[in-house]
């Protein structure tokens, strides 16, 4: 431990660590570019210029390690003159095209200028020009004149992908980003050169144009696309006379899951929040009013008691699956999360991405849910009314004799077919609701996005409340009423798990 | 006279039975100023031209206003109406039930020695006449009568003021 | 029942159509017109009839047509189709109906017969226009309420209740008149106006009874909607009120119906308060007696006021561009006042030298106390369209404060005062 | 000689019918009202006609207060109405029995 | 209920009775009304369809225009600062990418919702690239139909600004 004086406060840090990281964990502001947490110090870019006393010159903070006693000033009109030195250099040959550029909002670049830059442009000489839309593949697209040399994404495809797709061609003025001939970005996670990207140079071809990001609202969530469950903003917004819209999937930092990043498929996997949740409820294949719809699935529960099998998702939140055993004791059904196709060995990898395709498989043991092949057919034998919550593959019952079986869909997508079904009812999909969710290293994570749409079909668990006659229709009734008290969860707070995700031993 | 007479009571009557069988409460307020506009003719036909403009400006102008304004004033849905199924069957067999009696009433009646009822001349049943007639004979009656009035605006006020709490 | 009878009765009936319906356009006019004038704007005037203008009021005339030839529409969502129907012809006709018993001129004396000058004989006077005007309200509350608005029933429930508060003080206002006036038939109370007080004061109900006539006029003023009391109609909070959802002839009966109810009302203003068809100082025996110093009055005083308008005209009735059909107007209109003139004046000349009888002379008073009263009635619809453009609205619980709180006290106050020195001077 | 005096008794006691049965058989409380009011319009009725029959001013310095009454009993009727259907928003009678008893409304 | 009662002014009774007030109002446009009946060339209103407004000046707001480069394209890049900073949010962009080389970006849809706009001229403030503007002198504009209101790309683009007379 050391202290330190910042701008005449007195800091108690770890000696040796990097300067910028205890600046920034301490909530002062410092400019840079290059630093990244995830990547370590560069040196490049000379942003986070600070003020040592006893040092000559201005140091770059995230190139000195903490010294016991240092006096360190951030601000002040030299140190201020220096940060806005820089910023004119790197901004000699940038475009200032923020009207079209789509980092404009969330710009680093924009928002040093705006706190220390403010100067008159000095440049007499024409800009040096570089190509404005260059294709990196794997959705990336790269604006080299926007581009401050930061190398984070060069160190990106070095130290984390190990890639090495990137690297800087040229000198001096003429420095550019660039991939290898013939060999373009290609690796699974290659879309988060666009996060670390602090300026406007890297976009992604998803994002790119499609919403201004002050307009964007964000919510947290979890990935439900496999088991690893990484932490996630949600970005969305309602424009006028439209619907709800997710724009794009963010990494969030977890420590504990996902550190900074997430895979392209995760992020790209909001497409289907968008696209797959425009449907009706269906009776007997007949479009109905989402009420009679509801009675209708009571009717059934009650008319099929000590008769039915509930085929669960295991991507389910805690929740669900908790009031889902409620239900199945009140009406005597049989409970199954057997899904043959859980598991994907392609997709799977040693970083982030999971074979287990499920967000919340972890819970099933935990809660006594029956996951075999094994249970599910004796259920399906046994039931007459089969009811799919959460998952709509029903061509695995095809297979079986399931013509004189009844069967209910309570589903967040557009489902594949619909003949052939008692009822169809939609409910809000994976980010419609909030749920808590255990993931493959038995961490339990909190996700808090629960976006409105107009069609105004109703939470799983309101679904769940109401057929279980009771009020509990949040996650936190639930969480009071029940989850606390399994034994597995006896040591969490909710309150707590809402913002921090927290280890289970499984 | 005759022909005056039959229409104005053919209204009365026709506005009476609009009102007890109408669903509607305004309806029935409306079906009852029929009522009252034809009793109002047929008290002028009676030459009692004061009553016909009493009957006319507090019954009609007054206390029917009052109703259709309270009615729409708590405008009643649908929904909290009175369900009514055997309306038709209960008015139906109360007008059964009430006929001797009507018949009983009309015979004993119908003895009274006939007499022609005319307009009279001679200012009979207009407002100086009615005045000077109230202000001598019945004067203690038309004062208790405006103490009950007087009784009665301060029960309204009373009854339709703002609960505490 | 002879020729003559029967022509005064049809006289009678087109006498209270025009001041009442026939009246409706010219006072739409008014409207617009003094509107626009006091709102430094010019009002209507570009409507022509191969470049007839009469300063605009051809316009009420093609309003009229439009709203006869308009669709009339109706919204799906009414229900009470004979009601909504209904509700104007309410309106209309009992506004009308009010304007039946006014008298327009004294009792009118052919030989032996004598007969009254209104639209209906019937005597019952005040009675009859608090009884029809009370009635006017259900139209008003039927419509707003079967438009199945919710504007409309706003617009309802407010007449219902600004009917039932202001007519309490209007009939209180009345009672004190009456008590002066010692009778409830117009005939009696304008005659009682035609005496002198003092010996040079007319007797004027404004002047005798002035609190009981503020009261009226203003109660007069809610009785027919007009503004300041117009929230039945609220345009600013509830669209159109009531006749959110009418349109064509059914918008045209309301319309209608509410100037003829101003029309009434200023009658019967005129009639209680300003001393109904008679000219001041001159009651209808004075006028009989003189009658020839009075035509002759006319036979000088025509072609002057004559000469004064017309020079108002050429000065003001002109068009923007030169040559337009419009500019002709003027010179149009002086030869028809010249023509006028002519015509007055030599009939009246060629009657004055023949000498004038008692029949002449009481049908010449009959005609002048009608012109009186026209003039009378006009004058009071510009104070209801003066007032309309000068005052805001009222808000609602200001004015069943109004009406409870100041104007009903004062009545009743004003009734025992009356009462008090009747009973004590024996007047 | 339709307007004689018993044609005027035949048409009251028809009115006085009607509201009597208008008050036995329905529920709607404002039409109960106006049943009430009605009957006492019938004998209004009567009264006026009696007034002419005798020529006797008497009777129609009743039916005055008959109506003067039926104002006075507007008032209350209605205020009372007011009250119990902002209690409890329905016009059923029936609901209304909680005055007969000691029970709080 | 929310009904808020507001002290009045004015003690005295000649301001509580407010007839003077009244009086002295009718007054006022009494006079208004008599000098105009007297001579009415006193009268400033235009006839308007014949005698057009003479002083709508160069600031006027008016229906606004999409501004063109010099190769008549459109200026605009579908920024969306216009739309940021409408009060009246009648601004309906979508932005596309921009093909032929002079620009990255360009609006796909513009859309002005005449209806909804408040004629503010935030948007022209707002605007960094000078592409809208609402010098086109047009202050009525009328349609049937509560579409033709919609003022799109094209239509934006084909309204000129308003010539200055000399």
């Amino acid at each position: 431990m050391a202290n330190i004086t910042v701008d005449g406060k007195i800091l108690e840090v770890k000696e040796g660590a990097l300067l910028i990281e205890e600046l920034l964990a301490n909530a002062i502001n410092i400019p840079h570019f290059c630093y990244h947490p995830a990547l370590g110090k560069d040196g490049n870019c000379r942003m986070c210029m600070v003020e040592i006393e006893g040092q000559k010159r201005p140091q770059i903070a995230c190139d000195t390690p903490i010294k016991h006693g240092m006096i360190v000033r951030t601000k002040g009109a030299n140190i201020d003159r220096v940060k806005r030195s820089i910023l004119e250099m790197e901004l000699i040959n940038h475009p200032v095209d923020c009207p079209i550029c789509d980092q404009a909002g969330e710009c680093s670049l924009q928002n040093y200028y705006m706190d220390v830059g403010l100067y008159e442009s000095r440049l007499s000489t024409p800009k040096v020009h570089g190509q404005k839309h260059v294709d990196l593949g794997a959705n990336v697209v790269l604006d080299q004149e926007r581009c401050v040399l930061c190398t984070r994404c060069v160190r990106f495809t070095q130290k984390i992908t190990k890639t090495h797709e990137l690297g800087v061609l040229s000198r001096a003025d003429h420095s550019v980003i660039s991939t290898f001939p013939n060999q373009p970005l290609s690796d699974p996670y290659a879309m988060n050169v666009v996060d670390l990207c602090p300026v406007g140079a890297l976009t992604s071809k998803d994002f790119r144009f499609h919403k201004r990001v002050w307009f964007l609202a964000s919510e947290e969530a979890i990935c439900n696309r496999c088991a690893r469950g990484c932490s996630l903003y949600v970005d969305h917004h309602k424009e006028k006379y439209k619907d709800e819209m997710i724009y794009r999937y963010r990494p969030r930092f977890n420590a504990l899951v996902n550190g900074y990043f997430i895979c392209d498929v995760g992020r790209l996997s909001y497409h289907q929040e968008n696209e797959n949740r425009n449907f009706h409820p269906m009776i007997r294949g007949k479009e109905s009013e989402y009420e009679y719809a509801e009675g209708k699935l009571l009717r059934l529960f009650k008319r099929n008691i000590g008769k039915m099998l509930l085929v669960i998702s295991s991507s389910l939140s805690l929740e669900e699956m908790v009031r889902i055993k409620a239900l199945a004791g009140m009406y005597d059904a049989t409970i199954s999360a057997y899904e043959p196709n859980r598991f994907d060995e392609h997709f799977g990898d040693d970083f982030l991405k999971h074979q287990d395709l499920s967000a919340n498989a972890r819970a099933l043991p935990l809660l006594g849910i029956e996951e075999h092949c094994m249970g599910f057919s004796e259920g399906f034998e046994q039931a007459e009314l089969i009811v799919f919550i959460g998952r709509s593959d029903i061509d695995m019952v095809k297979t079986l004799a399931y013509e004189t079986k009844n069967i209910a869909l309570l589903y967040g997508y557009n489902p594949p077919f619909c003949e052939g079904l008692e009822l169809l009812l939609p409910i809000t999909s994976h980010t419609g609701r909030a749920g808590t969710f255990i993931n493959c290293d038995g961490i339990v994570q909190y996700s808090n996005c629960a976006i409105t749409h107009n069609q105004g079909h109703k939470k799983l668990l309101e679904l769940l409340a109401m057929l279980l006659g009771d009020t509990l229709n949040t996650c936190e009734e639930v969480w009071e009423e029940t989850i606390g008290k399994l034994e597995h969860f006896q040591g969490l707070e909710f309150e707590k798990l809402k913002h921090t995700a927290q280890k289970i031993s499984l | 006279m005759d022909m005056i007479f039959l229409i104005l009571s053919f209204f009365a009557i026709a506005g009476a039975v609009g009102m007890v069988l109408a669903h509607q409460p305004v309806h029935s307020a409306l079906s009852l100023i029929l009522t009252i506009i034809a009793l109002a003719g047929l008290f002028a036909l009676l030459s009692a031209s004061f009553l016909f403009m009493v009957q006319i400006i507090v019954y009609a102008g007054a206390v029917i206003t009052l109703f259709i304004f309270i009615i729409m004033f708590l405008n009643v849905k649908e929904a909290n109406l009175p369900k009514e199924p055997n309306k038709n069957i209960t008015i139906f067999l109360g007008f059964i039930g009430l006929l001797p009696l009507n018949f009983l009433i009309l015979k004993a009646l119908y003895h009274m020695p006939s007499k022609a009822l005319v307009l009279s001349q001679n200012g009979f049943g207009e407002i100086k006449s009615l005045g000077m007639e109230l202000f001598e004979k019945w004067l203690l009656p038309f004062e208790l009568i405006s103490i009950l009035l007087l009784v009665a605006l301060i029960g309204a006020v009373v009854f339709g003021r703002k609960e505490e709490g | 029942m002879n020729s003559i009878s029967i022509s005064i009765v049809i006289i009678n009936i087109i006498l209270a159509l025009l001041f009442s319906l026939g009246a409706a356009p010219i006072l739409v006019w008014i409207e617009r017109r003094v509107a626009g004038f006091i709102q430094d704007r010019m009002g209507p005037n570009r409507c022509h009839i191969k470049g007839i203008r009469l300063g605009g009021l051809i316009q009420s005339f093609a309003d009229m047509l439009k709203l006869v030839f308009k669709e009339d529409f109706e919204a799906s969502g009414i229900k009470e189709s004979f009601f909504f129907s209904l509700a104007p012809v309410i309106v209309f006709c009992s506004a009308f109906l009010t304007f039946m018993v006014m008298p327009f001129a004294d009792n009118l004396k052919i030989g032996a017969q004598v007969f009254y000058m209104q639209g209906l004989p019937i005597d019952l006077g005040v009675l009859w226009f608090l009884a029809f005007a009370g009635l006017s309200v259900y139209g008003i509350m039927l419509g707003g309420w079967a438009s199945n608005n919710k504007y409309s029933l706003l617009g309802s429930i407010r007449a219902g209740a600004q009917v039932i508060s202001y007519e309490a003080a209007m009939g209180l206002s009345l009672v004190s008149v009456l008590i002066t006036y010692g009778s409830i038939h117009l005939v009696d109370i304008v005659n009682f106006q035609g005496k002198l007080l003092f010996g040079f004061i007319p007797a004027w109900g404004i002047i005798i009874q002035p609190l009981a006539a503020i009261i009226f006029i203003v109660t007069a003023f809610a009785e027919a909607n007009r503004t300041p009391f117009d929230i039945a109609e609220g345009e600013s909070e509830l669209v159109g009120g009531f006749h959110t959802e009418y349109s064509a002839m059914r918008f045209g009966l309301f319309f209608v119906g509410e100037y003829v109810a101003m029309s009434a009302s200023s009658a019967l203003i005129v009639t209680l308060f300003f001393g109904g068809y008679h000219l001041p100082w001159l009651n209808t025996q004075v006028l009989q007696n003189h009658i020839t110093w009075v035509l002759a009055f006319i036979m000088i005083a025509l072609p002057t006021v004559s000469f004064f308008f017309s020079k108002w005209m050429f000065n003001n009735n002109r068009w923007l561009e030169e040559g337009n059909i419009r500019n002709r107007e003027s010179k149009l209109l002086f030869k028809v006042i010249i023509g006028i003139n002519l015509l007055v004046i030599l009939g009246l000349g060629f009657w004055l030298s023949l000498g004038v009888e008692e029949i002449g002379a009481n049908i010449a008073t009959a005609v002048i106390q009608v012109s009186t009263f026209a003039i009378k009635l006009l004058l009071m619809n510009f104070v209801f369209v003066w007032v309309r453009w000068t005052l805001p609205r009222f808000r609602y619980d200001q004015l069943q404060d109004l009406g409870w709180k100041i104007l009903m006290p004062l009545a009743i106050a004003n009734i025992v005062l009356t009462a008090t020195i009747v009973v004590v001077f024996g007047v | 000689m339709a307007s004689s005096l018993f044609s005027y008794f035949v048409v009251a006691m028809v009115l006085l019918s009607i509201g009597l049965v208008g008050v036995f058989s329905r529920k709607n409380i404002f039409v109960i009202y106006m049943s009430i009011e009605l009957m006492l319009s019938a004998v209004n009725l009567i009264f006026v006609a009696l007034s002419n029959y005798y020529h006797s001013m008497a009777s129609q310095i009743i039916a005055m207060m008959v109506i003067a009454i039926a104002a006075a009993e507007a008032a209350l009727f209605l205020s009372l109405i007011v009250v119990l259907y902002r209690r409890k928003k329905t016009l059923d009678s029936d609901m209304y029995k909680a005055l007969s008893q000691k029970e709080t409304l | 209920m929310g009904i808020k009662i507001v002290k009045r002014e004015g003690k005295s009774f000649k301001d509580r009775i407010y007839l003077p007030a009244i009086l002295g109002g009718m007054m006022t446009t009494l006079g208004h009304f008599l000098r105009n009946l007297r001579d009415t060339s006193n009268i400033k209103t235009l006839n308007y369809p014949e005698e057009q407004p003479k002083d709508i000046t160069s600031r006027y707001r008016g229906v606004h225009r999409l501004t063109k480069r010099d190769d008549g394209s459109v200026r605009c890049v579908a920024c969306f600062m216009c739309a940021t900073a409408c009060p009246a949010e009648c601004i309906f962009i979508e932005a596309q990418e921009r093909e032929d080389g002079v620009d990255e970006k360009m609006p796909k849809v513009f859309t002005i919702d005449l209806l909804e706009c408040v004629f503010c001229g935030g948007c022209v403030e707002a605007c960094p690239c000078d592409a809208i503007r609402m010098d086109t002198g047009i202050f009525t504009f009328v349609a049937h139909k509560r579409e033709d209101f919609l003022l799109t790309k094209d239509k934006l683009l084909s309204f000129e600004a308003k010539k200055e007379k000399a």
